[in-house]
């Protein structure tokens, strides 16, 4: 039982170092922050860390992967949580791409994998639907045979960054007559395909993130189906528990917490310092205890992985932590921000880290929902892991 | 001992729940969010008319002559509706410090009464925090009166008050307790410059830069120095209304996120019927009921001894926050996805609660306050 | 609305404190505290309260109950608390009496109340079985009758002071064969019966309170039958809620917290007294508000009743703040009394306060348990309030 | 990056294992706790044959050389076993400090290694609380020694040791970190009177009166003066030892309870069938995991620097604490009012889990130094 860095490893965190502090320049940070600029800026970025290689350093070598240990993943997730810099957005990297390596032919291989690694597409996802939510088998968009196509009627919502896909990847069903887990297919689907209509929806954080997408008579051709048809249900679900272990967010929480406690050290309440007040020491630590063991959590899964086992459901454990974590900080930084966090304008009349507290707080209420809700979660570590019924 | 309503409380009740109900459902009150004030003049002649923005004030000065528990059901069922118009700013906070004012001052009551006049308090600074002793902002003494120097900040229907009563250091060092003392400024007074802006729960707020303002001496609401013990008074009455607004705001969540799990199907079933989901709305059901309960408290004792009213407001305002919290995360967790969309009502709810924790202190500060405070 | 006391109402508490200074005096509170007395002083004690008209508050005037007013119940509790004194046992006067006075004949009621008034009988419950646990209605004991008598055979579990009873009242089952809340009748059985066999059960507080009482052949009169035979489940049923309301223990709750201040107080880390230590402070006022709360809500609880209104399943919410608070104050105290809170010996090597909180955590862990578990408190208030399926 | 254990380490964890399955079920455990010693000298002799009691000790002072993740998994399974043989006090606190004292002392390590010798280490006072370097016990020079005056309360394995290690005060005032020094005091030297009692969960312990007991400079652990960080790095080590005890009490309470619940019915159907339960023991599964987790980072750092290991050997103090009173509320409440009967072992493995809490500052004690630490 070891957990201290090799010198391969400390000459490794330098590499890494050495590239954030070149590669996300300030130029490229303030066109993230800015919504006109966004999306050409995100692209920009993931080809940036593509050219190094690094997009995806969780596939196979032969698609693009690193081969990273477990050690490697943990510095590279640390270092760039601590600089600031932005994950890759998961919808090609990390949910359409391994479904694609592990299921599809070579074709789809060779056409989509490399596009994917340089965020010449932009991915999204469409598996939940209208009135579906957490019981995602439950879905009702179908697809019927149609020549070589597939014609795709219905509708996925909760569609992040639909606004600007090139592409989407969904579970439409292709037979009903089964139980719900069967007749489900794995499609990919072209954004500009006649028929497809993006709806916003404005979330309480007052921003548009999330979709509807609608589909009417969307023709999509038979080659554009992952492995069997009937069988997407399998593939998808294969890959679940890799999104919950990303959904954890150990790094980005232990950069969030450092970030508070500095605010805090500034931020005065009688003309004392936040950060030396015994309830805000409660909560702050409270917290930083339960992530600094999460921290040793996900190190633990993440060396089970590297000796090959698969994430399992104690991935659930990583999700349901995570995300409470998550919430309870930006619960935090808007107490912290006291009566500025509650300010939504334009103009900049209280300041930028009580703006952050607010959209944070509202966008992150999502995260006990999504990826599965932490009830389901529940719902699996109770029947696989504590073999409850 | 009772916990009964009196007719006239009962009637007051309906009327609002009236009004809640026909003139103000999700889609009126998004209107009225969408007005450039924050509010609507029409509901606010509605309210004069019908004798609400009376209620707090005594007979002698042309009001209702109410108590403490009036305004509460009035809160209580405003809370329902998510009303915005600026009863706590005008007629609760501006309004009782005219009532503890001269009598100059009180007879703008009048004006507030039918409704042609709001009004603002402006108390918080950028450094102050919930520390009510905390004031920067200076009143240097100016022949017969003073010149007003400093900012405040988020002031309740600052941007659109025609009056304002402004807390200012006219001797003492920032943190002092005494020192303090208020004045009533017209908004439109010769330094006086406002920064209108929008809150999360739709309120329309202000910053407010005071560069010389002048003031005389019958501008000077109560005592010379004594401000705080005036401050602190009336916004102890303003927390007992905004938690009476907050027990509206909880059950109607409550019940909104019990009536939805029993539509909605998952998995074949109402998820109404998962008992784990029940369970926690049992914890949501009895957080209401808690909250209500010290709401009825601190409404008893307001007629008690200052040490145990104290305690007891800020023992609701410590329970309005934490409880409050619960309530919302739940109400958000169990309605999932469309939960977090603006066009449902929800999340109006959930916002608004959270900016009353955080309105006159949030539960942290209520809590520590409280435990000095403890016998 | 309005809480304030009446002359008459600060008339009757000035008696209360007068009655309460001369009868609980310090030789009975020597008596009560000590093992070998209690059993005779607590009769003892009852019997003071009795001479004053006071044992039974709650029951009918006729039977010899108060009349109170909700602000003169509220006043008693408080001033009994404040004062240390014990509440009457509950078995005689707030269980079986109850049900006799509802359900009982009137040679029932002529026998069995005075005696009960003035504990004369001590009783004990016999509700619970081994492996029924909340699911009380799946008792097993059964009755058949034989002649004028019923033969009773069977075993009942957890019931406290057992060892003392001269009485207990049982649920038993008398018919089989219907749904299981069917066919359960309500007896009363003398403990001086052949065939009643009372076993010891030691708890974790280490004391021996509760009890297992088996029934071989027990031979019982019919006449010992309250109502008719079969709707046993009825009486028991409907008096469950009155239980469940005296188990919030407000009184007593705001009798610990102020001890504890008061401990904490005089208690010392690095020389400053622990009640000035902000997480101290913390953990105490969290309990504090809620119990403020719930003196209210149990207030409002009695307005209602006062006003003709049975308690209903709000009486749950009660019971299930009530015990939380009772076991927050419990780990609270335990936790001010440091290293001596685990000391477990007869002789004196500690404090008297820490042997209390050793022995007060340990056996209040069943206040969540009995009286119908919390767990099935939730379903109650989530059935009956919530209209929840 | 690893988290496993060696070959010799594992077969270590099968050997502790096996002797807690063969000879220490709950019947043989409470057998134990019967007798006056606290613990069995015949077990005692076992741990000696096995090699156990020479874990932690150098090799050139004839010990197995092991490090912090073997007596981790040791005292891990010792944990699941309830088992009352005083392998902390003796071992890892009394061992521990000899271990840095000087070659005279370190003589001694040979006879605790052969099971011959019984420590103790007392420190804690009447009104010290958790505060270490709280000590009023005198210690006065007298000669070429000293002479001791004081009590020491609840000294662990205090009634039976042979030697103690008393914590005195040489110089400064009762509250100061300096001035505290360490002597080795043989415990039936004139002066010492020891009360031996029972703590809740079986120990056997005593409370030590000091009165003139006269010791020699030789007597002297570790520099004069000095002896609040030698305290502190052995509470350190033993505050992690005893989490690993917690995380094999938690683990065995937390597989209790589930299967309790799948056996137990109610109302028709196992009780572990219902979500709300289900629910909960998801909760102690985590909080048994996350523990876990701060234990190996706690056993990981101990090489890191100073600072680090310090902030995670209190961190996991914190979550044994907290997460402990989760896991022992659950198991209780979910066994119901079997769980809470002497003869079930449920109370007990909870007794012991609230024993640790309390051992070397519980959870707010040192959340509050956690936070201290803060960077």
């Amino acid at each position: 039982m070891d957990t201290t860095f090799s010198a391969e490893d400390l000459a490794f965190r330098d590499e890494v170092r050495a590239f954030l502090t070149e590669a996300y320049d300030d130029d490229l940070k303030a066109r993230l922050a800015d919504k006109a600029t966004y999306k050409e800026a995100q692209i920009e970025w993931q080809r940036r860390v593509n050219a190094k290689g690094w997009a995806a350093p969780g596939w196979p070598a032969e698609y693009g992967g690193c081969s990273w240990s477990a050690t490697q993943s943990f510095i590279y997730e640390n270092e760039r949580s601590a600089a600031g810099a932005p994950d890759m957005l998961p919808f090609g990297l990390k949910m359409v791409a391994p479904v694609i390596y592990t299921f599809g032919n070579d074709e789809q291989k060779q056409r989509f994998l490399p596009r994917i690694l340089n965020s010449d597409d932009w991915w999204c996802q469409g598996y939940s639907e209208p009135g579906a939510g957490s019981d995602l088998a439950s879905l009702k968009t179908r697809a019927e045979v149609d020549g070589d196509d597939y014609i795709v009627n219905g509708a996925k919502i909760w569609t992040s960054y639909a606004q600007y896909a090139d592409w989407i990847f969904c579970l439409v069903r292709t037979d009903s007559s089964g139980k719900k887990q069967d007749g489900i297919s794995f499609l990919l689907i072209d954004m500009k395909t006649p028929g497809i209509k993006v709806n916003p929806i404005i979330g309480i954080d007052n921003r548009h993130t999330l979709n509807e997408v609608e589909f009417n008579n969307v023709r999509v051709p038979k080659a554009n189906l992952i492995g069997e048809q009937d069988k997407g249900w399998t593939y998808a679900k294969a890959l679940l528990a890799h999104e919950r272990t990303a959904i954890a967010g150990v790094a980005a929480s232990k950069k969030e917490l450092a970030e508070i406690r500095e605010i805090a050290g500034r931020e005065l309440s009688g003309g004392i310092a936040l950060s030396s007040d015994p309830l805000f020491q409660k909560n702050l630590t409270d917290i930083e205890i339960e992530l600094m063991a999460l921290e040793y959590t996900e190190l633990r899964v993440l060396a089970k992985a590297a000796s090959g086992a698969h994430p399992g459901p104690e991935s659930s454990l990583l999700k349901i932590k995570g995300t409470e974590i998550q919430q309870a900080l930006q619960k935090l930084r808007l107490d912290v921000a006291g009566h500025y966090a509650g300010i939504q304008t334009e103009e900049a009349v209280g300041n930028e880290y009580a703006d952050k507290a607010r959209v944070d707080y509202m966008y992150g209420r999502a995260a006990t929902v999504y990826g599965g809700s932490n009830e389901v979660q529940k719902n699996i570590i109770a029947k696989f892991v504590l073999g409850l019924k | 001992m009772n916990f009964d309503y009196t007719e006239e409380q009962n009637m007051l009740k309906d009327s609002v729940a009236r009004f809640v109900q026909d003139q103000y459902d999700f889609e009126a009150r998004c209107k009225v969010a969408a007005l450039e004030e924050g509010y609507s003049a029409d509901n606010w002649k509605t309210f004069a008319e019908l004798g609400w923005l009376s209620i707090p004030f005594a007979e002698e000065h042309g009001g209702f002559g109410g108590n403490v528990v009036d305004t509460m059901l009035l809160m209580e069922e405003l809370g329902k509706g998510l009303v915005l118009e600026p009863f706590l700013a005008t007629v609760v906070l501006f309004g009782g410090l005219l009532s503890r004012g001269a009598a100059d001052q009180q007879q703008y009551i009048g004006s507030v009464i039918e409704g042609s006049l709001q009004g603002a308090f402006a108390y918080a600074e950028r450094q102050s925090r919930f520390n009510l002793n905390d004031v920067a902002t200076q009143a240097i003494a100016n022949g017969d009166g003073y010149r007003l120097n400093g900012e405040k900040i988020v002031v309740l229907n600052g941007a659109v008050a025609d009056k304002l009563i402004v807390s200012a250091r006219t001797s003492g060092s920032q943190l002092d307790s005494a020192g303090i003392s208020l004045f009533l400024v017209d908004a439109n007074a010769k330094g006086v410059a406002r920064q209108g802006y929008r809150m999360m729960d739709g309120q329309k707020v202000a910053n407010i830069l005071l560069q010389d303002v002048e003031v005389t001496s019958a501008d000077l609401v109560g005592e010379l120095d004594q401000g705080l013990a005036l401050m602190q008074s009336v916004i102890s009455e303003a927390t007992v209304a905004v938690g009476a607004e907050a027990v509206g705001i909880m059950d109607k969540l409550q019940a909104t996120t019990v009536e939805y799990t029993k539509t909605r199907e998952q998995f074949g079933v109402a998820i109404g019927s998962f008992q784990a989901l029940q369970h926690r709305m049992v914890e949501m059901f009895m957080a209401c009921e808690q909250t209500r309960s010290l709401l009825y408290r601190a409404a008893c004792s307001q007629s008690a001894d200052q040490a145990q009213a104290d305690r007891d407001v800020l023992a609701l305002k410590v329970m309005v926050g934490r409880a409050g919290k619960l309530v919302g995360d739940e109400a958000f967790q169990l309605h999932g996805g469309i939960g977090m969309t603006d066009e449902l009502d929800v999340g109006h709810y959930v916002k608004r609660l959270m900016m009353i924790n955080t309105l006159f202190g949030d539960a942290d500060f209520s809590q520590q306050r409280f435990a000095e405070l403890a016998g």
